[in-house]
């Protein structure tokens, strides 16, 4: 089969499930307690106020016409208005997206930066004392609240030390990639302890394996046998695992963001349901699953890319 | 609908009560030199506002600072018992207190440089107690017709006697808007045009909203045409513009400030109070308030599930309330820094009615539960909100002091929208609660806490047909010292009943940089830039 | 000579103990000549082979001398052991879907011997590769080197390995049971084709095998270990004609010969245990001609002239 | 060597955390919810060792206490995914068809959620407190079990001692029981080791939303989440429980690292 073709099927396999989750999310809002008007008016509305503004926001209608219409407006790329902030879930999808992104592609890439040549050190150390003492600092790194060590890492590096900013987001791309080194630092920390136990597994098979001996005896440099031929089959495994976590790394930034007071839509999904917004939930479970569905492809394709046996 | 409102809106945040009535803030050490004008002033929040509408707006995180951009006739004086000249100059009620006639301010502008009339001030007006308009129409449902005598004179006209209309038209609901731009807006109805105008709104406040970005920063810059001058005769505000950031994380805003990236943030929490007292570089200001923090308890015979409620018994609820030692309470939350309630009311609403509530006695609280069918002690529910540290603080506390009286103490944590509609449908026993007052009158307080017929005083469940016809009566008492016994009496019931838990009141805590001055935060807890500035 | 084995031992420590893998082995191999490596699995050789180039991983204790032109390749520092590696010595493994990586083409992985020593440019690279690909009877270059291992087929695989071997045109291949994965027809092609590329280029070749039949029709020199030990070393006809070790004779009755009818003897008992070795010859608790010395005394090896054997046996075999 | 030394320090520092948690009276010097007003926030000192918290509470005692609900947690919530992910990989591994296909499609959509927004949601849903933790968790961690499990049913399914199985006549209950279990299970039971380690993660990050353990009882997230209001005046109040819960997520990585060695587990 061809490759390109390949990839699109998945593609389309992915396609459908949008409309599950639509539908899931939707049911889901509907089955959290308590309602959005409520939740907005809080405890001494009276019940006539309540009721004005459910009818006002149409949240009166039957569920199943509710469900049609948010349907409906999906197909019409429009999504609706936000019934806490009254602004247009997409502008405020849009202004929060790009913070989100950010961070979860700079902690990628922090938390590869941390796995991979640590993870070089420990394999080749195997059970001496640096794989030890990689693998204990990670663990660590691992049990450790996610909240408890953004508070540390502000506290010392940016409090303290002055070395970064104290949480936010900045003007403009270098600001923007300053303001979010530390979150994401903290949200790599536990994502890269485990890359690096992963990584330091495949490295370990793969550094005993025939085809790394039979490289050798090709009198290639150290650099090139462990970057072509170790890493590049041992990061194989570790690629499939990025993607997978991609979903839990935003999950880890719905805190991470509200440490470090980054406007991301992690933050905002949580805002959203406590105050029961469900025009904001909705759209924004269906934006994360896009966002999460491409980020799995681009590992498919980087997998693709490393193996050329995938997708043949 | 008053307000209330502060009673949360979200999980983590810490408001609890209490305060300290007396110590008002010092500003020490920093000599008071001349404020400096120009700079910007960036100021941290712990939740963004959500619709800058005067009337239609719901929340405290709107109306506690609505007033940097609009103004109401008359204002609310700091000490939250009086009003103030606003918009308004002078005031006079007719000799049968049916008719308020009220001389405008000369010469005032909007912030887009339109002059504002008469005819603004009677469309706002009219807005604000159109009954399909919003929250806040009880506030002013005695208006029944506002009168332009003149270019600077109207007329409210009332449906019988109310002395809480003065302290009504000082409240953020009555701000003045200009007419002629809100309908130019665009937009089908009154609600599609103010969400537009909310976007930008534009009012004769000392600032304005030129960007803003939800849940991130909201910029604001002086207003070039606000009316109220310095004491040095210039116009304010001295700042050229004001950021509000917003900051959810307590921790992180304070450590903000402390880098010096704030200039100054609310919402300290109690615990670091001290540690920001001893630091050279900050300063704590503790701004008295109206907020009380309790519990509310359901008083109905039986509870949702059909079982009998140990509550509905007055002499249980005296028990409970003589059993909790509050100082120890105000230690563990507020470190200290809270007061034990006097009245259901804070000692800043007026008309407030200090009395020694329920001092801490176990022997008295033994021998009351005693005298009730639930000697042997019983097991009770309170709802929290989840996350919110003060409750979590408040509720283990009083679990260990209920627990010689044998009654056990569950704490339940609900996310907001379930904690509300459990107890919008009396399906609680118990919940942690906190209030601030809008208004400088005891009315609002006093119709959401004991005035059964309004929400069925918090929903607790407690009719009182004195204290219902007492609270029907002020409402149209014309004569103070009445109106003030009249409301001394509510209170002294509403004590001796005890359908809450009292606990404490608690101060504003608001921390600044040393060099950032000139804030007020009134009991109500309205945030004033208009004098605030950054020293040299 | 170009490289000369001797008193090579290698030690595995394990878990369980350390294993002598190899136990004191002597071999030559002259320019050009073609020497067999025979012996059961596990006698050590193909750890011996990988020794040689340094090739065992740390847990490998070697000792002994490895001599290459005169140069000592155990005391090589890295820098050199690189340029011995692949441009002096190649080497071709038993499994080439386990040798190959499986995730790079075939191009690429003769490129980057070509890239690591020599100064060619990519063009001429390339060209370089196609004439090797060529050189091993792989047709269709072109297509083949932008190919991965899993696209081709088993003897087209050991083909593009022993390419990639000879890409730096080294003096000495060692060839590591080169056919033991392919079926019989594939055997032939390749032995045929690496005794024709040892002709055409002059390189020496160690052949490790089970197989005696290979040895015969390939070898001029044959070495017969047993137990990390090599038992007896002689030109192939003499040693496959008059054993002078009790192992070799044995192993010769075990195999099929020319003569149909003969009757095949396979040898009793199982290999030896390399973790606990015995004070005596290693093979006399199989052996059919042992004597009582067998048991107490290690045989040592008698040197003639063109033989060496350590058997106490051998002068009656 | 490779399998035990891991293994035996893991398993060993399991022990004590279970000992912990099952004698906590004896252990601790104090009361885990006795208040001592006398001693509100005290100082790490003889008395105290690892301090009191706001309520003068004995925060060592606190940590030692919290052993038997941290356990508890770590087990229960990496059972439900278990028990639930084990059984329909093993059966979509097994018979495949569409129901495979169902469950591929099921997997990815539970991938393309935040974990840990999921959870909140159905908290929110169900109302805070350990049980609904439990059932949340079971909820979205499933499919991990799910996919390692099927993976090696499938691979079980091709090896020979199940072809004879079958050409034996055995039932497919007795074969998927009794043999491709057994063998499948390995990995599983590995990766379910570290999974507890997660699991008290996940408990101490609802229990920073007010979502997990509810007061008074004591839970290392929530010692910990308590101690960020005290970050910079009492430290100390984190310090305890955040070593314990290193300590734990050493123990049971440690053990999964012996467990994995001694099964022989590719990873």
């Amino acid at each position: 089969m061809n490759r390109g073709t390949w990839l699109l099927g998945r593609l389309a396999q992915i396609v459908p499930s949008f409309l599950f989750i639509g539908v899931a999310v939707f049911v889901l809002a509907r089955l959290l307690p308590g309602d959005p008007v409520s939740a907005m008016l809080g405890d001494h509305a009276t019940d006539a106020t309540l009721a004005r503004l459910t009818a006002q926001l149409g949240l009166d209608r039957s569920i199943p016409v509710q469900l049609m219409q948010f349907l409906g407006g999906v197909l019409r790329g429009e999504l609706g208005d936000s019934i806490a902030y009254r602004i247009p879930v997409a502008r405020l999808i849009a202004e929060r997206l790009p913070a989100t992104v950010l961070l979860t592609l700079l902690s990628v890439a922090i938390a590869l930066a941390l796995a991979v040549p640590l993870a070089f050190v420990a394999a080749l150390n195997a059970n001496r004392w640096p794989d030890l003492l990689i693998r204990f600092v990670f663990q660590i790194g691992l049990s450790t609240p996610i909240f408890y060590v953004g508070l540390l890492l502000l506290t010392v590096l940016a409090a303290w030390a002055h070395l970064f900013p104290v949480g936010g987001y900045g003007d403009g791309w270098r600001a923007h990639l300053w303001h979010l080194f530390l979150p994401a630092l903290t949200l790599a920390l536990s994502f890269a302890a485990v890359l690096m136990r992963s990584l330091r597994g495949a490295v370990l098979d793969v550094i005993n394996a025939e085809f790394v001996d039979f490289a050798r005896s090709k009198g290639l440099r150290a650099r090139v046998l462990l970057g072509r031929h170790v890493l590049r089959s041992a990061m194989i495994a570790t690629v499939t695992l990025v993607g997978l976590h991609v979903g839990s790394l935003l999950g880890g930034a719905v805190i991470t963001e509200s440490v470090f007071a980054v406007p991301g839509v992690g933050r905002l999904m949580v805002e959203s349901i406590f105050a029961r917004d469900y025009p904001v939930i909705q759209a924004l479970t269906l934006v994360l699953a896009v966002f999460v569905s491409l980020a799995l492809l681009a590992t498919d394709i980087v997998q693709m890319w490393l193996d050329p046996r995938v997708g043949r | 609908m008053s307000n209330g409102l502060v009673l949360t809106r979200r999980a983590g945040l810490a408001l609890a009560a209490g305060f300290a009535a007396v110590p008002v803030l010092t500003l020490p050490g920093v000599a008071q030199a001349a404020p400096v004008r120009g700079g910007k002033m960036v100021y941290g929040r712990y939740a963004d506002s959500l619709f800058l509408d005067p009337v239609l707006n719901d929340a405290n995180v709107d109306i506690w600072v609505m007033n940097n951009l609009y103004d109401t006739l008359l204002t609310p004086m700091q000490d939250g018992l009086g009003v103030a000249p606003g918009l308004a100059t002078k005031w006079s009620m007719s000799a049968d207190g049916k008719s308020l006639a009220l001389t405008l301010r000369e010469g005032v502008k909007f912030a887009n440089g339109t002059q504002m009339t008469a005819e603004d001030v009677k469309w706002s007006l009219d807005r604000a107690r159109n009954p399909k308009n919003g929250a806040w129409v009880d506030l002013v449902a005695s208006i029944t017709d506002v009168v332009i005598d003149g270019p600077l004179a109207v007329t409210v006209k009332l449906k019988h006697p109310d002395l809480s209309i003065l302290a009504a038209l000082a409240t953020f609901n009555t701000a003045i808007m200009p007419k002629a731009l809100f309908e130019a807006t665009q937009g089908a109805t009154d609600a599609e045009k103010a969400k537009a105008f909310a976007e930008k709104p534009i009012g004769t406040g000392p600032f304005m909203l030129v960007e803003w970005q939800r849940g991130v920063i909201m910029k604001l810059v002086r207003n070039p045409y606000y009316w109220k001058m310095a004491p040095d005769g210039k116009p304010l505000p001295y700042l050229d513009a004001l950021d509000f950031q917003i900051i959810p994380d307590d921790s992180t805003r304070l450590l903000k400030l402390k880098a010096g990236e704030l200039h100054g943030t609310e919402f300290v929490p109690y615990s670091r109070v001290k540690e920001i007292q001893a630091d050279a570089n900050l300063r704590m200001e503790l701004w008295p308030s109206t907020k009380v923090t309790y519990l509310t308890m359901n008083v109905r015979p039986k509870l949702g599930d059909g079982s009998v409620n140990p509550l509905s018994d007055v002499k249980v609820r005296q028990a409970l309330n003589y059993a909790v030692n509050k100082d120890a309470v105000i230690a563990i939350t507020t470190q200290g820094l809270g007061t034990p309630m006097t009245s259901f009311m804070s000692k800043s609403t007026p008309m407030q009615h200090a009395q020694t509530l329920y001092k801490a006695d176990v022997a008295k609280a033994k021998a009351l539960l005693a005298e009730t069918p639930f000697k042997a002690g019983f097991e009770v529910t309170c709802m929290m909100v989840a996350g919110n540290v003060d409750s979590t603080n408040n509720l283990t506390t009083i679990q260990q002091m209920w627990a010689p009286l044998g009654v056990k103490l569950k704490i339940e944590q609900l996310d907001n929208p379930t904690l509300t509609k459990r107890y919008r449908a009396g399906d609680f026993s118990m919940r942690t609660a906190s209030w601030t007052d809008d208004i400088a009158d005891p009315n609002q307080i006093t119709s959401y806490f004991a005035y059964f017929p309004n929400i069925g005083s918090l929903h607790s469940g407690w009719d009182n047909k004195k204290v219902n016809a007492l609270f029907e009566t002020s409402q149209e008492e014309v004569d103070p010292a009445k109106r003030k016994a009249q409301y001394r009496e509510i209170q002294e019931v509403y004590t001796e009943e005890a359908p809450i838990l009292f606990l404490y009141e608690s101060p504003y805590p608001v921390a600044f940089r040393k060099n950032a001055m000139g804030f007020v935060q009134i009991p109500l807890g309205n945030n004033l830039f208009e004098g605030a500035y950054l020293a040299a | 000579m170009s490289l000369v084995v001797r008193d090579l031992r290698v030690v595995f420590n394990t878990r369980s103990g350390p294993v002598w893998a190899v136990d004191g082995v002597d071999l030559e191999v002259a320019p050009g000549s073609v020497l067999g490596l025979v012996g059961e699995s596990g006698s050590g050789k193909s750890v011996t082979l990988r020794a040689i180039a340094r090739l065992l991983h740390g847990h490998a204790k070697v000792s002994g001398a490895v001599s290459w032109q005169g140069e000592d390749v155990l005391a090589m520092p890295p820098d050199r052991l690189r340029r011995l590696r692949g441009a002096e010595i190649g080497i071709v493994f038993q499994e080439p879907m386990a040798a190959l990586n499986p995730v790079l083409s075939i191009g690429q992985q003769i490129d980057e011997s070509l890239v690591a020593h020599t100064v060619l440019d990519t063009k001429s690279r390339r060209a370089r590769a196609l004439e090797l690909l060529d050189l091993v009877g792989i047709s269709a270059g072109a297509t083949r080197l932008g190919q991965y291992p899993h696209e081709f087929s088993g003897g087209m695989r050991q083909r593009a390995m022993i390419a990639i071997a000879l890409a730096s045109a080294p003096k000495l291949l060692l060839a590591d049971e080169p056919t033991t994965a392919l079926d019989v027809t594939i055997q032939d092609q390749i032995l045929r084709l690496l005794l024709r590329l040892k002709d055409e280029l002059g390189m020496a070749l160690v052949l490790v095998t089970h197989d005696l039949g290979v040895v015969a029709q390939t070898c001029e020199r044959v070495s017969v270990m047993y137990a990390g030990r090599v038992c007896e070393t002689g030109k192939v006809s003499e040693v496959f004609a008059h054993p002078r070790h009790a192992y070799t004779q044995a192993l010769l009755r075990a195999m099929p010969g020319e003569q149909i009818g003969a009757k095949l003897v396979p040898i009793p008992g199982q290999a030896p245990r390399l973790d606990a070795p015995s004070p005596g010859c290693a093979f006399q608790p199989r052996c059919t001609a042992r004597e009582p010395i067998c048991a107490t005394q290690r045989p040592s090896f008698t040197e003639l002239a063109t033989r060496r054997f350590a058997c106490h046996a051998g002068a009656r075999l | 060597m490779r399998a035990w030394l891991p293994l035996g320090t893991g398993l060993l520092i399991l022990t004590a955390f279970l000992v912990m948690a099952v004698i906590p009276e004896s252990i601790a010097p104090y009361d885990p919810l006795g208040f001592d007003f006398a001693a509100l926030l005290a100082e790490p000192s003889a008395e105290h060792i690892f301090g009191t918290d706001q309520f003068g509470r004995d925060i060592l005692s606190r940590t030692i206490a919290a052993s038997r609900i941290d356990l508890q947690i770590a087990l229960f919530a990496m059972l439900g995914p278990l028990l639930i992910g084990s059984v329909i990989g093993l059966l979509v591994g097994w018979f495949g068809g569409w129901a495979d296909a169902l469950f591929g499609r099921l997997a990815d959509i539970v991938v393309t959620f935040p974990f840990l927004v999921l959870v909140i949601a159905i908290v929110a849903v169900l109302g805070p407190g350990l049980i609904n933790m439990y059932i949340a968790v079971s909820c979205v961690g499933w499919v991990v079990y799910a996919r390692l499990m099927r993976g090696e049913v499938r691979i079980q399914a091709q090896a020979d001692y199940v072809a004879a199985a079958r050409v034996l006549g055995y039932s497919t209950a007795r074969i998927l029981l009794r043999h491709v279990l057994p063998n499948a299970v390995r990995p599983v039971l590995v990766y379910a080791v570290t999974d507890m380690a997660l699991a008290i993660l996940t408990g101490s990050s609802l229990g920073y939303l007010g979502l997990g353990a509810q007061p008074p009882t004591a839970e290392w997230g929530v010692l910990i989440a308590d101690g960020r209001n005290f970050f910079t005046t009492a430290p100390w109040i984190s310090l305890a429980p955040g070593v314990a819960i290193v300590l734990a997520g050493l123990g049971f990585s440690l053990t999964g690292d012996g467990l994995q060695a001694l099964l022989d587990v590719k990873r």
